[in-house]
């Protein structure tokens, strides 16, 4: 069992970490990594919904109709999604600010609903929660990754929590602004895409 | 909080009366399997496998279009509950396995050379890909990087080999190909395929009535594979042992060696190996499908509904043949004499036929014994009408019904099927067909001082096999040509005593290309003989029409030539559940069409039976043959003699029904293998190096 | 049947239980919010405009009403007696909603100072509005009557070189300043006495 | 009627959901691998967005603003976008199959096509009109639709190329995106 729980968990850490080697979840991977306190905000509430959302689904599995699953999941997530809406609002306002219109969005975000469908939806609690808590942290190290990467070189600052920055390029650095543009965000992860090719497949 | 509780009831409910409604409301019945494997994809619908959502690529799988593993996100779990889905399915319990059609590969000639890509997807994409051939190998290996199994490997020759030892028949395989040479099937779906005018095939293959994939035979001659070759042959004829004997070999006309050298000689390739397993003294294993539970009724033994049940018996259905005659083989065993197919090497084919699990039903005649509705009322879901063309044309002369006079296939079929005939000494037969040959040759053998054939045109117009004309000439038969019976002469007593004729001479081409015969006036001649038979073509025999109690029979539309009215690509009668081929659906013609047509008619019903439309095969090369693929002149060729067929001597076989024809030995038989330029559709192995003439 | 009936009731009964808890955390979570609202981002850019300020203007705020406009107002005495207010208004910047908070003199409707509250913009490029104070720092002591469209669309205020369209935003906010602080002034200072 | 011209032009080119709002990328990348696919996804996706924009709209003004419960927005939005795309997709199977069998298999996936939940919370953001709203939803799926097939033009071509291993598939996929994106970035201030 504690094998098991173990294998869920790492396996979203690394095999099948969700944005590089499923490429799920972009949405949010592109919009909000314009800077890594973004893109570790974003990670820890997807965390948090696939984690609840994980373990509400698996505990509810077998009373839900299939008809209605989708619609009964997405409620689920839904209200997760709220829920943290509220407390990012309440506690981190700030980030609340700069993630905006992406907190919402965690509801279609399709790691949440993938995950509620392929894992929980068929799994015990235990497991679920692993699964979760493991696809959420896998989640949140690559959008933090890609959100360092792009502020690092898009801006030449290095933002992890609070708004100011941790780490700041010398001041002969030039930022080269493309990579914290729109265009920049694709190109920044198909480069991270690459680069996870190159370090080995599962 | 009230309010934000009744709304979201309001909206909860709503949509739940609205979704359960509508799913009853809109219920469309789909194969249960599509949400059985739905519900083991990852359900992420992120279109990461190229499908439009889950339920689409579910669908994808379901109808064998894409492998298990197409979820690319799934878990290994996931993919094996969706295999084990797939599994139970008795269709897929027959393995579909991956082979390549093109065996071209680098031998085919490049138009341009292009470094820049390493894909054959991308190669395909500029201009068709890079060799001459449209149809063959890119030979970048596509497939060989799909493949997940390492069943797949690129050959020496630039084109892929597979190991089927490897191979799990997913797909990944035919999916990367964007030429479609690779492709996964099944031994049903393989047996069943038909040439198709973007096919990659040798012009010998195009010309086969039976499609028999001919160069890939030869070469596994070649490769002393014999019971492969057999088994290649076996894919589109079953009476390989009686068409290597009889077969007029259409395909040796197209062969491209023949172009600037004799043809090949297939057929002899053929028997040598038909032969060669007889002699080995067991029989190569023949594989069915699993049972569909559909049973189908051939009515007719011969050629016709030997092929049609043995290939309907391959792919999964029941079949019982219902015969009129004591023994099953039709016209290749009451037509055709012993000395060209002896009975016995026809009881060990039908045998090995029969011993796919196939029930014979003989001496029953359709109408007579049994009819439409019996069948009907015994469960067969569909029929095959196989019954031949054995009503002999009469001559419409004076005297045609005074004793010694009779009728072709009338008199061959009584005499094969061991009737005391009553002989005189000397005969007239009259026509120029293989029939008038099997007569004159027969009672040749049958001690007759003199028999002659009558025909109305020259030796240049015989329909008749050549070799057969040759044979007969040897063994010492007298021809009488540009001759038009005009009277057969009776004794007092009513017997034979002469055939009056008038002389003919060669007008104007008529519309068959052949030169019309003219009577020349006042040129009657009498022949003195006392057996006159006539062989001048057949008609099916309609009587079953007027026999059949079964009302539903009248439907059975038949043409002016009494033969069954069919739309040639489907070989469907006007009764759908009816299906015909062989004589009785084109009137007297080769066995090689009649099992060319079992096939088909075989690939008809199977349709008919999985309830899907009757449609023809598509883009289909039958009849016809690839223009591209048709040489005048063929570069690198060394003239090499042809095999001669080892016949017995005249002296020792006219004595006797022996047979004539023997097989070549086996050093010959590799001999002539090796002069096959294994061709396709444009490329083929050349004898010698030569240039590219361009 | 019985499948269609379940699937109503556990549709319901979930979006029915959603429904409540979240109504719940709401509940919980709102006095903080608005706490937090007030922190982050008012609270400083007032700071920064009552910088000698005599009096706490947030725990003074209060909300003016006119027609269907509501505005909430941090009133002030400054340190020579003089009554201010600050209010925020909004406008459209690149990567979304920029607040700017302006404080204006209710004797002279003069502008004493504005800041940028809250913005979402690039990172070293719009965040400029923000953090580098010679932008905003122009419309200190301009009149609530001037014109502030940038100099591109015909105003008074200097684009900042790189940022046109966050700095059309501010703008933008400005003039909704304006335009409320017209409607809302003779509330404002009803309220006031 | 002008305005509501700019409206469509802003949405289609210069806030081009794809492009520059960042919505919908998921089934951006699967889904344009081909091109018939990716012209049935974009049909399926103007489909679906203008009717979930307008309820949505309207469930917005008589059910949340009404009752003053907004923050139910998110909750009551997507099933409502859930329960209204398995409806159609119930619908046209019986009904058109004609329809479904083009637009019907992308339905499933427009579910969690975050370009239909993000247009309708712009439309409320936005405070547009009942009919900018449906001007905005019917030009952002227009605009998701341009964004796709052009992509997958681009991409039918790539495989022409000689792209290194690693970078092949989906990475190179995105790195197109980005240069798709950097042209569309000229259309900015062009309203």
């Amino acid at each position: 069992m504690a094998q098991s729980l173990v294998k869920e968990f790492t396996k979203g850490l690394w095999a099948e970490i969700p944005l590089f080697r499923l490429v799920l979840g972009l949405c949010p991977a592109l919009a909000v990594t314009k800077t890594c306190e973004n893109g570790i905000g974003m990670g820890m509430a997807t965390t948090f919904v696939l984690l609840f959302s994980n373990i509400l689904v698996s505990m509810l599995r077998n009373i839900i109709p299939s008809k209605v699953r989708i619609a009964c999941y997405i409620v689920i997530i839904a209200t997760f999604v709220t829920i943290v809406e509220f407390v990012m609002q309440a506690y981190t306002y700030e980030l609340f600010l700069k993630l905006g219109i992406f907190i919402p969005l965690i509801v279609v975000n399709c790691v949440v609903l993938g995950r509620a469908e392929a894992f929980a939806g068929k799994n015990t609690v235990m497991l679920s929660a692993a699964d979760g808590l493991g696809m959420g942290i896998g989640f949140t190290l690559a959008l933090s990754s890609l959100g360092a990467v792009r502020e690092l070189i898009g801006a030449g600052t290095l933002t992890v929590w609070g708004g100011t920055p941790l780490f700041t390029i010398g001041h002969g650095y030039i930022p080269f602004q493309f990579m914290v543009e729109a265009p920049g965000a694709f190109v920044g992860l198909g480069m991270m895409l690459c680069l996870m090719n190159l370090i080995g497949k599962k | 909080m009230i309010p934000a509780i009744l709304l979201m009831l309001g909206i909860g409910a709503t949509c739940g009366i609205v979704l359960s409604l509508s799913s009853k409301i809109f219920y469309v019945y789909e194969d249960p399997r599509i949400a059985q494997v739905e519900n083991n994809l990852a359900g992420a619908n992120c279109g990461g496998c190229g499908y439009a959502g889950c339920s689409a690529a579910a669908e994808a799988v379901v109808a064998g279009k894409e492998p298990p593993t197409v979820c690319i996100i799934n878990s290994k779990e996931g993919v094996e509950a969706v295999s084990r889905i797939m599994g139970v399915d008795a269709g897929a319990a027959e393995a579909p396995l991956s082979y390549n059609l093109c065996e071209g590969g680098n031998r085919a000639e490049n138009k341009y050379h292009y470094m820049g890509v390493s894909s054959c997807k991308a190669m395909t994409a500029v201009f068709g890909g890079h060799r001459v051939c449209t149809v063959g190998c890119i030979g970048l290996g596509d497939c060989v990087k799909a493949c997940q199994f390492d069943a797949l490997h690129m050959g020496p020759d630039g084109y892929p080999v597979v190991d089927d030892a490897k191979c799990v028949g997913c797909g990944a395989c035919q999916k990367a190909c964007p030429k479609d040479i690779i492709q996964v099937k099944t031994l049903s779906e393989k047996l069943m395929e038909f040439n198709q005018e973007h096919g990659a095939l040798a012009p010998c293959s195009q010309t086969c009535p039976a499609e028999i994939n001919i160069p890939k035979y030869i070469s596994e001659i070649k490769a002393g594979k014999y019971d492969e070759a057999v088994q290649t042959i076996r894919m589109r004829n079953p009476l390989l042992l009686s068409c290597g004997r009889v077969c007029p070999h259409p395909c040796e006309d197209m062969c491209r060696r023949g172009i600037e050298d004799e043809p090949v000689s297939i057929n002899q390739l053929k028997r040598f190996v038909a032969d060669y397993e007889m002699n080995s003294g067991s029989r190569i294993p023949i594989t069915c499908a699993p049972d569909t539970g559909k049973k189908v009724a051939v009515i007719g033994g011969g050629p016709a509904g030997l092929s049609c049940a043995y290939f309907l018996r391959r792919i999964g259905h029941q079949v019982d043949i219902f015969d009129a005659m004591p023994k099953l083989g039709g016209i290749i065993r009451y037509g055709i004499p012993e000395y060209r197919l002896p009975k016995k090497v026809l009881d060990w084919e039908i045998q090995g036929i029969l011993d796919l699990g196939i029930n014979a039903f003989t001496q029953v005649k359709f109408g007579v014994d049994f009819g439409l509705s019996s069948l009907i009322a015994s469960g067969y879901h569909a029929i095959f009408m196989g019954i031949g063309a054995w009503n002999d044309y009469a001559l419409g002369i004076e005297g045609e019904d005074l004793d010694g006079c009779y009728k072709g296939i009338d008199w061959l079929s009584r005499f094969a099927g061991g009737q005391e005939m009553k002989l005189g000494k000397t005969a007239a037969i009259v026509g120029g067909g293989n029939s008038a040959i099997d007569c004159v040759r027969t009672l040749k053998r049958l001690g007759l001082e003199k028999v002659y054939i009558v025909y109305r045109r020259t030796r240049n117009e015989m329909p008749a096999n050549e070799v057969e004309i040759v044979a007969s000439e040897h063994e010492g038969i007298d021809f009488v040509f540009l001759a038009a019976p005009t009277r057969v002469i009776g004794d007092e007593n009513g017997k034979v005593k002469g055939l009056e004729y008038l002389q003919m001479e060669l007008g104007e081409p008529d519309a068959s290309g052949r030169r019309r015969p003219v009577p020349i006036e006042g040129s009657e001649t009498v022949l003195d003989v006392d057996m006159v038979i006539s062989a001048i073509s057949q008609a099916p025999d309609p009587s079953f029409k007027d026999t059949d109690p079964t009302p539903k029979i009248k439907d059975l539309e038949l043409t002016r030539w009494n033969t069954i009215d069919n739309n040639p690509e489907t070989l469907q009668s006007s009764i759908p559940y009816i299906f015909t081929g062989g004589d009785s659906a084109t009137g007297p013609s080769l066995v090689v069409t009649a099992i060319g047509g079992g096939r088909r008619a075989a690939r008809s019903i199977d349709l008919f039976l999985k309830g899907k439309p009757v449609e023809p095969v598509e883009n289909s090369l039958q009849g016809k043959n690839i223009p591209e693929s048709i040489f005048k002149k063929v570069d690198g060729i060394t003239p090499i003699k042809r095999a001669k067929m080892p016949e017995i001597p005249v002296s020792e076989r006219l004595d006797s029904m022996i047979e004539v024809d023997l097989v070549l030995p086996e050093d010959q038989a590799l001999a002539e293998a090796d002069r096959c330029l294994n061709c396709c559709r444009i490329c083929y192995n050349p004898d010698t190096e030569f240039p590219i003439a361009k | 049947m019985r499948e269609m009936l379940s699937m109503i009731v556990v549709l319901t009964v979930l979006t029915a239980v959603s429904g409540g808890l979240l109504a719940a955390v709401k509940v919980k979570t709102e006095p903080r919010i608005e706490e937090q609202v007030l922190k982050f981002q008012k609270a400083p850019a007032i700071k920064a405009i009552f910088a000698d300020a005599t009096n706490d203007p947030i725990k003074e705020r209060f909300n003016v009403k006119a027609e269907d406009t509501e505005l909430q107002v941090f009133p002030s005495t400054l340190a020579d007696g003089i009554k201010a207010v600050a209010f925020e208004a909004k406008g459209t910047g690149f990567g979304g909603p920029i607040g700017l908070m302006v404080g204006v003199n209710l004797d002279t409707d003069e502008i004493i100072a504005v800041r940028v509250t809250t913005h979402a913009e690039t990172p070293g490029i719009g965040s400029r509005a923000k953090e580098d104070l010679s932008f905003v720092g122009q419309f200190a002591g301009m009149s609530m009557a001037s014109n502030f469209g940038t100099k591109g669309q015909g105003g008074d205020i200097d684009a900042m070189s790189g940022a046109t369209v966050t700095s059309v935003g501010v703008s933008q906010a400005a003039v909704a300043a304006q335009n409320l602080y017209k409607k809302l002034k003779p509330e404002i200072v009803k309220q006031m006495n | 009627m002008g305005d509501l011209f700019v409206l469509a032009i802003s949405c289609i080119f210069i806030n081009n959901i794809l492009l520059a709002q960042f919505l919908g990328n998921c089934p951006f990348l699967g889904t344009s691998k081909k091109m018939e696919t990716a012209v049935g996804m974009a049909m399926a996706v103007i489909f679906v967005l203008v009717m979930a924009g307008m309820i949505t709209w309207i469930v917005d003004l008589y059910l949340l603003k009404a009752l003053n419960v907004e923050f139910l927005r998110t909750v009551s939005f997507i099933l409502v976008i859930a329960s209204l795309v398995q409806f159609v997709e119930m619908f046209l199977k019986k009904s058109i199959p004609g329809l479904y069998a083009g637009l019907g298999i992308f339905l499933p996936l427009i579910t969690t096509n975050c370009a239909v939940m993000g247009v309708c919370l712009i439309n409320i953001k936005e405070e547009y009109t009942f009919i900018q709203a449906l001007v905005s939803s019917f030009a952002y799926a227009v605009g998701f639709g341009l964004a796709l097939i052009l992509f997958a033009g681009v991409r039918e071509r790539v495989i022409l190329a000689r792209v290194p291993k690693a970078l092949q598939d989906t990475s190179i996929g995105l790195i197109t995106a980005g240069m798709i994106a950097l042209v569309f970035t000229v259309f900015r201030g062009m309203v």
